[in-house]
């Protein structure tokens, strides 16, 4: 029983995430490194990586700090009616569901150049629709469920009585927060960002319905590979996937170690 | 500091968990709360410490009213049941974390709790995180850590509940000594009894959410003013009908219906003629069984239509079952409506007397 | 308990309800009020369309088989990944979530390079006249490799959590592995089991990026409900792509809102 | 952020340098990789300014929603006629694109069959394509010009083989179109998805741009193009946004790209990549790389793209009515 | 069913939680596992069940070998330390649980299951879920749970842990009953002396892996044959230097270095003069403290350089602290070496004797 279902586990992470990597990293190398190398550095390259490194590093931001602002508030303000914080707790989801494309044109028909909202923020030089600010209201959209997800159970979970306890020592809200919340929800959020990051670095649908894909302006890395696949180009695409893959591992393992650390300590 | 509570009630939805509490504890006491598992102990401290709000009712802090404050702001220490320690902190850490909050210098602070850490016997100890200290061990940090910050009243919620028998008589030693060389008024909550009475200057028996008396455990056992009190405190015989009770024939036939009496087994002398202090007083019975109890034998003992338990000390003979043998009441409890009677054997004192 | 509400933390609470409610429920609300602007009508003609109708039918059912295939194999994973120590525990472990981490229309070109035609395996199948991608298979290994973490990581705190007294005093009372496992266990992971099926569930309904490029989208056949959209999108028909988001969103919504009624249910525990 | 030229006035067209932006549909972009460099360097000997392009490469119908939808690009180069009458609807083509040089049109082409090598399916004609085990590829009319152009050639040759056999017939041709369909893989974004499909080995045969076919066997591949006897003759446009090119200021630059776009060396270079050349002495030089059969017919024969919209990709219309299998 | 277990060890890596144990219980005992945290007994039982492997030894159900049985297969219950009730299903489905797995009929489990529920007193609360029961319920119900199935032998692992104090005592006499009534062979473990003492048919004495001592509660009380078995029974007064021990002169002189002496509270008859039975046997002392300890008084009284903690009937007059009274020693233990010995005053045998 228990080695059939360690080999099916195997088996199935071979078959659904290995080969599959495998097949990407020989494609991306099948013309030799040069090829690799090459495809990387091209400004398109270099400038979609860019273009995803602004949308990662400020959609990770902004929604860690909402989400965990939003999952301390869903929790543990019991003053807000349970029917409320369950409706709030089901919308939160929402974006999961939601067809990323539709989350990318209600963007578009809410604030595109001839909406209200659009006029105005035009007005004062912002352009939101096909220019970063979309984009990256597209991906804070898509990613938003990531870190309320994970940062609510562990709240639930460490309960409120250490922090009645540091209550009664004195601390107020605030301080109680960093010292004594913060420390027990920290390996979520990281989790949460470590998930968020990946989610946004890898977010397509939505991004390509508001980004005009412009090369070296809106072009991310994702729709990149999509436009390198249709031109034929699988080398490149295949080598800024595995860029990409390889990133996401590094992040995901890099968490791993860390938690690993924290355990032995 | 003194505290003072006046009609303090807490409803849980329609459920009332604590019930028009009014009492008044002085300054330096220790006080234990006692009561069977729901009764709302926890309730009554949570609302001392500012964690829940009364429903209606009020506490007096030396006399002013702090409803409104909130715990960060009552200058109170609380040892919650399962100690609550920080987790992510060493012992020192979670000791230091109350002066930490009140922006005590570095020096202060390392001088303080090293000197805490080496009241509760935790020497060296200060590097490790709660999950690698015992049970005993967190307890008396969770001690340490609520009186840090020298707090005016000290809240503690069955803080030896998870401690077993042994480790728990040791370290109520000890809190009783701590609590009295600190010197702050404290409050502890209790399921047993052996405990309140050991430890505390006063002990309050709460049941079903109210407070059904308050005093020195001396005089709650000697004078218990309901049942339940009575009961509750050690075991004993609980008795309604009340013939045969040789030495209290005068009180107990002018009494009616609805009469209970309640005899501890302490107080029941059991033994060979040749060994009742007073034979005038006492009447005769049948030994039904013999059980060791530790530090004493057991003895059940047929009394016309009655069976009491009696105990008997361990140094006197063992006494056989069946064996015919003279039984003294001492002194029995009686309670009719509200009002409650403590009772010495009339025989006994006139036959004392006469001596 | 009594806190005094300050000014600072009402408006920090307010600010982060208004985010939510400015990013999530506007751009939401603002599906339906696009989807119904053309009065019920034109909505309800708009779903009823056989095309529309049609992708949305097919995209619930392989959606469904994509959740069960996932619950079942999610549910082992999870068991294996929490229960057994083995070499790879932690890499494996640390992998589940790579298929969020990919983005998805890489997802679907490795999909698209592994199974299709010219691929070891597509060229294999084919003389058996079978194929894979462009057919309704390939939509559910889409689903499949997007949905995948989502049963996995919902279940595994629970199992995490789940006292081994419980299994012992099951076997104490004469139950045998399996016996303790359905009885036991698996009513312990339940709502988890659930919870991550509804995720998962309501996810692979919305995919678009790693189906639409191993699906083929041919309306009647392979064309599933968020290609259909992204095809109303870009014909300018936002009122239609609308219309058949409300019905996809309606449906995640109950979903949703049922696992959580279900999960607090388990909380009130 | 916002691009610098966005709110630049009209008066600083000859500033130091300058930002066009191009939003063309998804074949040409290797043929623009080697005319815009030509272009620089051309503008800078002239002006001494330096222009930078940004470009959007995607299926000619997204595209052109795009740019009526605020994407601001300067320049629209789309596959079809149809998709520039959307921006123009849209109020931000001002001028009447139609009276530049050979009606606005770049480039031409035919719909024509890629088969795979040594077409071992033996597909001569369209009616070849309804045979059954055929697989076909084309993208979808929705979302790609091209796959209006195919469409529109299987359409039109069902009208022209019913015409040769007496009456011009709109049911047959509808029938052939409703069996090809059938025969259908997978129905792409844009007619390169289409085309990678293709050469990732999916179908027997697609139906796409002439010059894409010839662009992947001059990079290696060895597909066989048929051109069948009746198709379509493939007309794409170019043109300035106005409103765009105005607001960033670009306009005179933008006029001068498009212009160039005819000059000589441009259309060489789209002739380098497959396309048939608008210009007739360039045409005559890159002769030799196509076929032209004998019953080609352009977008007139249909009634003009109004019509064709009304009869094929309206709402509810032939194509609609197709897929829903009525 | 009648249990043996043959040097029955068990190792956790380097460390032996266990360490050849050999003991034998006849059929429908009931047997306190009594000892001081972490001495291993939860691992014993837990190899009784079969939920842990010993490293060797054997145990012998009825004669034969159940090494390899798993638990299923052994007949037996087991009662958790922390209930391990199923969190998921209800009262009834708890206690239905082992039956359902032995397919019995509706019918069937449903009364079985409300007999159950009658004998622990949980009428009509089956269909709540553990959590909605407080702390004694849920011990009821864990161990109704594990009677269900008949077992031939239960086992209980610190069954009244985590209940409070009077809970406990009414529990423990209530699981005495049953388990008679059942007649059932069971085995539990505790912390608590006390508890062993009063509900056990024999105890055992665990310490550091090894089992100190088996025997009646009396014998073991009477007659511990370590130092450790006689203080971890009951409070003790520790001496190492004997001088001043009225009445047991000739025997501790002839001792020589390393002696020690335990004098039990009980043993100790403290008072003024004329309430002392045996006046000759008893030396002088003064009163150092008087606490009052729920049954009794708890006196220390100074004899020459020792402090000694005697026990006095509340029933006595109180002593005052300060005053100067006569303390005689019944008896005491003695330990040197290996050997052990208890000792009786010699005065006063002398003197009783002489009566
Ligand atoms: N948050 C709450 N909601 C509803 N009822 C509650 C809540 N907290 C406590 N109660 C109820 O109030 C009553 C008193 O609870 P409390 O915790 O004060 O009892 P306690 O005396 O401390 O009991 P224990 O000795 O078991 O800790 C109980 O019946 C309990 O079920
Ligand atoms: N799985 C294990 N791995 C390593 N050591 C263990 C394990 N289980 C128990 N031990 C050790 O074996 C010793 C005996 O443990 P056991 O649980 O039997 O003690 P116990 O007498 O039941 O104590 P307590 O009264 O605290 O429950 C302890 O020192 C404990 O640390
Ligand atoms: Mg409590
Ligand atoms: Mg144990
Ligand atoms: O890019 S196309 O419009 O030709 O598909």
């Amino acid at each position: 029983m228990r080695r059939l279902s360690i080999s099916i586990t195997y088996l199935v992470f071979l078959v659904l995430l290995i080969i599959p990597l495998g097949k990407i990293f020989t494609s991306a190398v099948s013309t030799g490194g040069s090829g690799f190398w090459h495809a990387l550095s091209t400004p398109e390259a270099l400038h979609a990586f860019l273009v995803s490194g602004l949308i990662v590093g400020t959609v990770t931001v902004v929604n860690t700090l909402f989400g965990v602002l939003l999952a301390v508030l869903l929790v543990r303000e019991t003053r807000i009616s349970r029917r409320i914080r369950q409706f709030l707790n089901s919308v939160v989801d929402l974006p999961f569901a939601v067809s990323p494309i539709i989350g990318g044109l209600m963007i578009v028909l809410l604030m595109g150049p001839h909406t209200a909202l659009g006029t105005f923020f035009e007005a004062h030089g912002l352009k939101i629709v096909f220019a970063m600010p979309g984009m990256i209201l597209a991906t804070l959209f898509v990613t938003f469920p990531l870190m309320v997800r994970e940062v609510m159970p562990v709240l639930q979970e460490v309960g409120t009585q250490q922090e009645e306890a540091a209550y009664t020592l004195g601390a107020g809200s605030w301080l109680t927060f960093w010292r004594v919340t913060w420390p027990a929800i920290r390996w979520g959020v990281l989790y949460g960002v470590v998930l968020t990051i990946a989610r946004a670095l890898g977010e397509f649908g939505a991004v390509l319905v508001v980004s005009g894909n412009i090369i070296n302006k809106t072009q991310s890395a994702t729709t990149l590979v999509y436009q390198q696949v249709e031109n034929f180009n699988f080398v490149a695409a295949n080598s800024i996937a595995l860029v990409l893959a390889a990133f996401s591992i590094v992040v995901l393992l890099l968490l791993e170690w860390a938690k690993k650390r924290k355990e032995v300590c | 500091m003194q505290i003072e509570v006046r009609n303090l009630t807490k409803q849980f939805g329609q459920f009332s968990a604590v019930e028009n509490v009014n009492f008044e504890i002085q300054e330096g006491k220790l006080i234990g709360l006692l009561g069977p598992s729901g009764g709302g102990k926890t309730t009554i401290l949570r609302m001392l410490a500012g964690l829940e709000t009364p429903t209606c009712g009020d506490i007096l802090f030396q006399g002013s009213k702090v409803n409104h404050l909130p715990p960060q702001e009552r200058g109170i220490g609380f040892v919650f049941q399962n100690y609550a320690l920080f987790k992510h902190m060493t012992v020192f850490d979670n000791i230091a974390f109350g002066l930490t909050v009140q922006k005590k210098s570095k020096r202060e602070i390392h001088n303080r709790v090293l000197e805490l850490i080496e009241l509760i016997g935790l020497q060296g100890l200060h590097d490790r995180y709660p999950h690698q200290l015992s049970g005993g061990q967190r307890q008396r940090v969770a001690f340490a850590r609520a009186l840090a910050p020298s707090p005016q009243l000290l809240l503690l919620d069955e803080p030896f509940a998870a401690i077993d028998a042994k480790v728990r008589k040791e370290l109520r030693t000890w809190l009783r000594e701590m609590i009295s060389r600190v010197g702050v008024t404290s409050i502890f909550v209790t399921h047993d009894q052996e405990e309140a009475v050991e430890v505390a200057d006063e002990i309050m028996i709460i049941n079903k959410g109210r407070l059904e008396q308050k005093g020195t455990p001396w005089q709650v056992y000697k004078e218990p003013q309901t049942p339940f009190v009575a009961g509750f405190l050690g075991e004993s015989n609980l008795l309604s009908d009340t013939a045969q009770l040789v030495g209290f024939e005068s009180v107990l036939q002018k009494r009616l219906a609805k009469t209970r009496v309640l005899i501890r087994p302490e107080s029941i002398e059991v033994g060979r003629e040749h060994e009742i202090s007073n034979l005038a007083a006492a009447t005769k019975g049948i030994v039904k069984s013999v059980q060791f109890r530790g530090t004493l034998w057991q003895v059940e003992v047929e009394v016309g239509e009655h069976r009491l338990i009696a105990h008997r000390s361990l140094e006197k003979e063992t006494l056989l079952t069946g064996e015919k043998v003279a039984v003294l009441i001492h002194s029995l409890h009686l309670f009719q409506n509200d009002e409650s009677l403590f009772l010495e054997n009339e025989l006994k004192r006139a036959n004392t007397r006469a001596i | 308990m009594v806190v005094k509400n300050s000014w600072l933390k009402r408006s920090v609470q307010s600010t982060v309800l208004v985010y939510f409610l400015l990013l999530i429920v506007v751009p939401i609300v603002g599906v339906y009020v696009q989807g119904l602007s053309g009065g019920w009508a034109k909505f309800v003609e708009s779903i009823t369309q056989p095309i529309a109708w049609d992708a949305v039918y097919r995209t619930i059912k392989l959606a469904l088989i994509a959740t069960v295939i996932n619950t079942a194999v999610g549910t082992l994973i999870a068991w294996v990944l929490v229960r057994y120590k083995f070499p790879g525990r932690r890499l494996l472990n640390s992998l589940v979530d790579l298929p969020f981490a990919l983005p998805t229309a890489v997802g679907g070109l490795m999909i698209l390079l592994l199974l299709g035609p010219q691929s070891w395996l597509g060229s294999f199948l084919k003389g058996y006249d079978i194929e894979i991608v462009y057919q309704p298979t390939a939509i559910v290994i889409a689903m499949i490799f997007v949905t995948f973490p989502f049963v996995i990581r919902t279940i595994q705190p629970l199992l995490e959590e789940l006292d081994p007294t419980e299994e012992e005093a099951s076997f104490t009372l004469g139950a045998s592995r399996s016996g303790t496992f359905w009885r036991v266990i698996f009513p312990a992971m339940r709502s988890g089991v659930v919870g991550g099926a509804m995720l998962a569930f309501s996810r692979a309904l919305a995919e678009f990026g790693a189906v639409v490029l191993v699906a083929g989208n041919i309306p009647g056949k392979t064309l599933t409900a968020s290609v259909q959209i992204y095809g109303n999108v870009e014909s300018a028909n936002s009122t239609g792509a609308a219309a058949v988001s409300v019905l996809l969103l309606t449906l995640s919504f109950v979903v949703l809102w049922s696992v959580n009624l279900l999960t607090a249910g388990r909380d009130a525990r | 952020g916002s691009s610098s030229t966005e709110t630049t006035a009209a008066t600083m067209d000859d500033a130091r340098d300058v930002t066009l932006i191009l939003g063309a549909y998804s074949t040409p972009q290797e043929a623009f990789k080697v005319i815009i460099p030509a272009f620089q360097k051309q503008w800078k000997e002239k002006t001494g300014q330096t222009v930078n392009f940004q470009e959007s490469y995607e299926a000619s119908g997204t595209q052109a929603r795009a740019i009526a939808g605020g994407f601001e690009a300067d320049i629209a180069a789309l596959s079809l006629e149809a998709d520039i009458d959307t921006i123009q609807k849209a109020g931000l083509i001002t001028t009447d694109w139609r009276t530049k040089p050979h009606g606005g049109m770049i480039t031409d082409s035919v719909a024509a069959l890629g088969t795979r090598e040594g077409n071992p399916k033996h597909i001569k004609d369209w009616e070849d394509l309804a045979k059954p085990g055929i697989g076909v590829l084309y993208p979808n009319p929705k979302t790609s010009g091209g796959a209006q152009w195919d469409v529109n050639a299987i359409y039109g040759s069902g009208l022209k083989i019913s015409e040769e056999k007496g009456k011009k017939d709109p049911a047959y041709a509808a029938d052939l179109l409703k069996r090809i369909q059938k025969n259908v893989k997978a129905l792409d974004k844009s007619g390169r998805a289409s085309m990678t499909t293709f050469e990732n080995g999916t179908g027997d045969v697609v139906v796409t741009y002439e010059n894409e076919l010839i662009g992947r066997n001059l990079e290696g591949q060895h597909y066989n193009i048929v051109v069948p006897n009746y198709t379509i003759l493939i007309e794409n446009p170019a043109a300035v946004v106005d409103k765009n090119a105005d607001k960033h200021g670009v306009r005179k630059v933008a006029d001068a790209f498009v212009e160039f776009l005819w000059s000589a060396e441009a259309q060489k270079a789209f002739a380098e990549k497959g396309f048939r050349s608008v210009d007739p002495t360039v045409a005559k030089q890159y002769e030799a790389q196509y076929k032209t059969p004998a019953g080609l017919y352009d977008i007139k024969y249909l009634g003009g793209w109004d019509q064709v919209r009304k009869d094929l990709y309206q709402d509810g219309a032939l194509w609609d009515q197709i897929l829903a299998g009525k």
